[in-house]
């Protein structure tokens, strides 16, 4: 087509009306909804797909999209967060593009919420059967942090073969007295494969275990899907004398809405230089 | 107060963006037109549409528009576009042996059959800037055609299609054969629809080559080239023209022409390969790219070939190594993402470190 | 009687493509190992053995002659091209490797997972270079964790105690236990690999040219180290080596290789005094001048 | 937009839950009660195959084969080539045993079978009760809800799911437009008594 004639389009029919329902087309879909069962059905183990190009950088989040794109219909309620608030720059990002390739109903309310796309945390509020979460990951392989090549982790998944991981944690406990471990913290599921939870805090970790709703995970510039379904085990590596800890913030309260039981944003005023503390997830803290 | 600092804002994102036109047309000047951007910068479009993986000369000069030239971003917009597309069918495989050529060259001989074609190229010249750019209108335009078409000389009209050089070789038995360079199988890997795995097939590398960056090609292969690595090419034959492209028509199963593209192609001549006895061979390194854009091609061929050898020993030489960091929309994405909050992680490490200070 | 630990029958691996000719050409007979039609190398073939509890079994040979390729295909490092192995594993560690039952079951026909299984449980290798064997940029103790992490082991206190345990035994000072090494000498890298290698109390070790790379003076130590350990532990052992002094003074049975085949075999003693094949008597002759 | 868009989609996440909960029967949201079993087949088939992948087909009923390529594009070969095996009836009278079971690099590529479970009144009409299930997604070990099942057939599935993460997943789709999967993690444990006992 040349240019005159689509712009011409482009003006009759509208701006979106260019695009499909959910951006995608349908083969492409098709593709990653056959990767996604797949993924529910070996929990923990990275399924490879033909991550298509969406129009938000890769790295920004292109994988967990093109899951929710996937996934959504009209009559899903969807709600987007990052950092666990559903208002920071790349989730109000993400929620407008995917309101507009589809016109469904957006929420801050986890309860209200079918599907709910994040980016490092997982909602405060435990999902219930039915929900799905959809993580963006940056970097879908846990053992890639002690070996570059894929064709060696492949390799180690396929023999179950963590002793690198594990010896990484034990050379940290020499160096450190302490699991350095941050956030991406490895997991074992089903006993079987470790997975990279996304750079999600420690503190959501135990929350993968034996939840009631289905976990996605995305990572659309490295082409894998994997999923943790519902009622599955998922156990944070650790030693028997030194053990998986969640961060800890030694008992401070969030400043707004007082609660001790949440993950905590450290804030430094720019007057006086002193530390407060409030929740990350912002629905969550907003809930009295 | 610090509530503001996790909140974005739907205001201020539209307006950065509001921002980010604003600076694109605030000094006044004359708006610059697709068209213009598509003709007078061709071989930017080139670019793009080879980094964007779709041929469409309009669509990637409204991306250079749209983008202020960041060919990055170009690429990037042009790329996102290509996903809403449905993939209607494939076409049946190009014969470049066919190519209605504009330029081919080659390095190996003085004389090739069909000889050299310089066409249009600015190797030649001095890289002096010239300032009689700077005043230039329509009319001049016109002027400088009327110039370049007054007294040309007598010419041969061009053949149809030229001989291959790399032919000439494998004709002599100086050339490894064509299966003996197959790595994998045979049956054509698509990136688009299938995610690489490694051992990649040769056929998925040369896609993900045609696809990358041509400064992340041009770097990995220079790399080879200056001593991190074996390949030491000549150019065999590099050639730059026009394709038909055709499809088989369901109905009749016959090819039925859809259109022509234009490509560059390069074929390098590497060291010989010694294998199971046999008499010794040349070996060809293969790149071949949309549009005019030499660099990435002759790249492409260099990297091609590196990415055959048995051990790898330096980067280029190594196919996971090239071949996952080529792509310059990926890596710009990647590289781009971590201006993205980081919020939580980073409160996980400084809790992490607070501890192994108290131990220490 | 006694039954064998280790089992091997028709071991044979061949590097490249193989042709219908490769073992009717190559062997010892032809003194080769490369097949003149297709140029396929037959790194080993046919290779058949028996090895008892307790016992220290020896392989010599030239380099080429197959007896690293052999040690490789035991410890599942190759895919052999023929050949079954079978092992008679104790009850202890058979339930360490899920339970399964490998009476009768020809090891090299498990799946990948398993094999790393057994190589994680049942074996040790000592390698000809420590870098092999070790991370160089782990600490000594890591490196021995690594093989006890690998037979899962998920205690840091104890994994630290029986890395210590075994750092003394290989005659390793244990303050320079979490030193990576990268800072330790020649000998004193095998040692190290040697305590990792005896880390998981291994059913079978397997010794690949321990002493080749180091100086003479340095070699007559590893070696007393490995006769006292082999003294004190008794592990089924197989020892591989060009060196007929390696092998009179850690082996009690031999088996002789060349061009991929087995030539001799017999007690380690008998070999060494009066060899029958051509080939022996040449490594016993040049070996005593 | 596409009036294909949203049916499949909506099937799509009926098969994301019953995938994600093994076991349990689900509503086919598209499938008519006149012809449960051809719509409640093509529906599936036409959300997860087209002409990128390619399936096999047993049974006796070649015009379903023909149906589901027409309407897919998907192409038809051997049993151990395909990407998906439809099995007509609840029986694959030993032609999966050279179904693609994935290897340890790539598990996935193990095949998914989809079982038409016919009603035509010879087949067990009610849960079988002495067959568990449990694994992930399962929290409670439970029966199998699905009506038309056979032992013989789940016994079969247990042992190609033996080595896992190799194996196949299984999506079962009865006359009563309901749907239930046994992805390759549900573990198939059945309690033989005096009635299976003939059962080889």
């Amino acid at each position: 087509m040349n240019l005159s004639t689509w712009l011409q389009q482009q003006e009759k029919n509208g701006h979106q009306a260019y695009y499909t329902f959910a951006f995608i087309d349908e083969g492409a879909k098709r593709e990653i909804r056959r990767k996604t069962l797949k993924a529910i059905a070996i929990p923990g183990y990275q399924v490879p797909f033909g991550s298509r190009d969406m129009p938000i950088a890769r790295g920004w989040g292109t994988g967990g999209l093109q899951l929710t794109l996937a996934l959504i219909g009209p009559e899903d309620i969807l709600k987007v967060i990052d950092q666990g608030a559903d208002d920071s720059v790349n989730a109000v990002n993400i929620k407008k593009f995917v309101s507009q390739v589809t016109g469904v109903r957006l929420t801050n309310q986890v309860q209200e919420a079918t599907l709910i796309q994040t980016r490092h945390r997982i909602p405060e509020e435990p999902l219930r059967e039915g929900q799905i979460l959809v993580f963006q990951v940056p970097i879908p392989e846990p053992l890639r942090a002690v070996e570059p090549s894929e064709r060696e982790t492949r390799r180690m998944h396929g023999e179950a073969d963590y002793s690198r991981m594990w010896l990484h944690l034990y050379e940290n406990i020499v160096q450190f007295k302490e699991i350095m471990i941050g956030s991406r913290y490895p997991v074992m599921v089903h006993n079987r494969f470790m997975m990279d939870p996304s750079p999600i805090p420690r503190w959501d970790n135990p929350r993968l275990h034996m939840a009631e709703g289905l976990y996605l995970f995305g990572a659309g510039r490295e082409k894998r899907i994997y999923a943790v379904p519902p009622y599955t085990s998922v156990k944070s590596i650790e030693f028997e004398d030194y053990k998986f800890r969640v961060e800890d913030f030694g008992g401070v309260a969030c400043s707004r809405c007082g609660r001790t039981n949440t993950f905590l944003n450290e804030i430094i005023d720019d007057e006086s230089g002193k530390r407060t503390f409030i929740c990350s997830d912002t629905a969550f803290c907003s809930k009295l | 107060m610090g509530y503001v600092a996790v909140k974005g804002g739907q205001e201020a994102i539209e307006n950065a963006f509001r921002f980010f036109r604003y600076n694109q047309i605030r000094q006044g000047s004359e708006p610059i037109q697709v068209e213009q951007i598509r003709d007078q910068l061709h071989l930017l479009i080139d670019r793009i549409m080879s980094e964007g993986s779709l041929y469409a000369p309009d669509l990637a000069a409204l991306a250079v528009k749209q983008a202020a030239g960041d060919t990055l971003e170009a690429s990037f917009i042009l790329r996102a576009y290509r996903t809403t597309l449905p993939r209607l069918g494939y076409s049946l495989p190009l014969d470049t042996a066919r190519m209605r050529v504009i330029r081919r060259i080659s390095a190996a001989f003085q004389d090739i059959p069909g000889g050299q074609i310089l066409g249009p190229t600015p190797d030649y010249t001095l890289r002096l800037l010239n300032f009689d750019l700077i005043n230039e209108d329509s009319q001049t335009y016109q002027e400088h055609i009327a110039d370049l078409f007054q007294d040309l000389p007598e010419y041969d009209e061009l053949p149809q299609t030229f001989p291959k050089v790399m032919e000439i070789l494998r004709r002599d038995n100086l050339l490894i054969g064509r299966n003996a360079q197959v790595v994998g199988s045979t049956k054509s890997f698509d990136i688009t629809r299938e995610s690489i795995t490694f051992p990649a097939p040769r056929s998925a590398a040369l896609q993900a080559m045609a696809m990358g960056e041509t400064g992340g090609l041009l770097a990995l292969a220079y790399s080879n080239m200056r001593g991190y690595g074996m390949v030491h090419p000549t150019v065999g034959e590099l050639r730059v023209g026009y394709l038909e492209v055709n499809v088989k028509n369901p109905y009749t199963q016959q090819p039925e022409k859809i259109g022509e593209i234009e490509v560059t192609e390069a074929e390098i001549i590497s060291q010989a390969k010694h294998k199971d006895g046999n008499r010794p061979q040349f070996t060809l390194g293969y790149g071949l790219c949309f549009g005019h854009n030499e660099t990435k091609a002759i790249s492409m061929a260099v990297l091609d070939r590196a990415m055959q050898s048995e051990e790898p020993q330096s980067p280029s030489e190594d196919q996971e190594f090239v071949l996952l960091h080529i792509d310059g929309i990926e890596s710009m994405g990647f590289c781009n993402h971590y201006k993205l909050p980081h919020y939580v992680t980073f409160q996980s490490q400084l809790d992490r470190l607070r501890k192994a200070q108290e131990k220490a | 009687m006694v039954k064998p630990v280790l089992r091997a029958v028709g071991l044979t691996k061949r590097h490249g493509n193989g042709c219908s000719r490769c073992y009717e050409l190559t062997g010892p007979l032809f003194d080769r190992n490369v097949c003149p039609d297709c140029h396929s190398v037959v790194a080993c073939h046919n290779i058949s053995f028996e090895l008892f509890p307790q016992e220290v079994l020896g392989i010599v040979g030239e380099s080429g002659s197959g007896k690293s390729t052999v040690i490789q295909l035991l410890n599942f490092n190759l895919e052999a091209d023929g050949g079954e192995l079978y092992a008679d594993i104790p009850n202890g560690n058979q339930s360490k490797l899920f339970g399964q039952n490998l009476e009768g079951k020809n090891l090299f026909s498990l799946n990948s997972f398993r094999k790393r299984q057994l190589r994680n449980f049942i074996i040790g290798v000592v390698h000809q270079h420590p870098h092999l064997g070790l991370r160089m940029n782990v600490s000594a103790g890591g490196n021995i964790a690594e093989r006890l992490l690998m037979a899962e082991w998920r205690h840091v206190g104890r994994m630290r105690e029986r890395s210590a345990e075994l750092l003394k035994k290989t005659e390793v000072p244990i303050d320079r236990m979490d030193e990576p090494p990268r800072n330790f000498s020649g000998g004193m890298q095998q040692r190290v690999q040697i305590a990792k290698a005896l880390s998981n109390e291994p059913m079978l070790l397997l010794l690949d040219e321990v002493t080749s790379g180091l100086d003479v003076s340095v070699q007559a130590r590893v070696l007393d180290l490995i006769r006292n350990l082999q003294h004190d532990l008794k592990v089924t052992t197989i020892v591989v080596s060009h060196d007929l002094g390696v092998i009179r003074m850690l082996t009690s049975r031999t088996m002789v290789m060349k061009n991929g085949q087995i030539v001799e075999s017999g007690l380690t003693d008998q070999i060494l005094e009066d060899p029958q094949h051509p080939y022996t008597q040449l490594l016993v002759t040049s070996a005593l001048s | 937009m596409h009036s294909s868009v949203y049916p499949t989609q909506k099937i799509f996440r009926v098969l994301v839950e019953a995938t994600s909960h093994p076991g349990r029967g689900y509503r086919l949201p598209t499938c008519r009660e006149s012809d449960p079993w051809r719509t409640s087949l093509l529906a599936v088939a036409y959300t997860l195959l087209d002409h990128e992948v390619a399936f096999a087909f047993i049974g006796k009923n070649i015009m379903l084969a023909q149906q589901v390529y027409a309407a897919t594009k998907a192409r038809q070969v051997a049993v151990e080539d395909a990407h998906y095996v439809i099995v007509e009836g609840n029986q694959s009278l030993g032609q999966l045993n050279n179904v693609n079971c994935g290897t340890s690099a790539y598990p996935d590529q193990g095949a998914t079978i989809i079982y038409a479970l016919s009603n035509d009144g010879r087949e067990q009409q009610s849960p079988l009760t002495n067959v568990f299930l449990s694994g992930p997604g399962i929290k409670e070990p439970l029966n199998p809800q699905l009506t038309g099942l056979s032992i013989e057939e789940l016994n079969n599935i247990h042992h190609l799911n033996g080595e896992y993460p190799l194996g196949i997943d299984c999506i079962f789709l009865n006359g009563d437009c309901q749907v239930m999967c046994i992805p390759r993690s549900t573990e198939i444990k059945i309690h033989q008594d005096k009635k299976w006992d003939m059962l080889p």
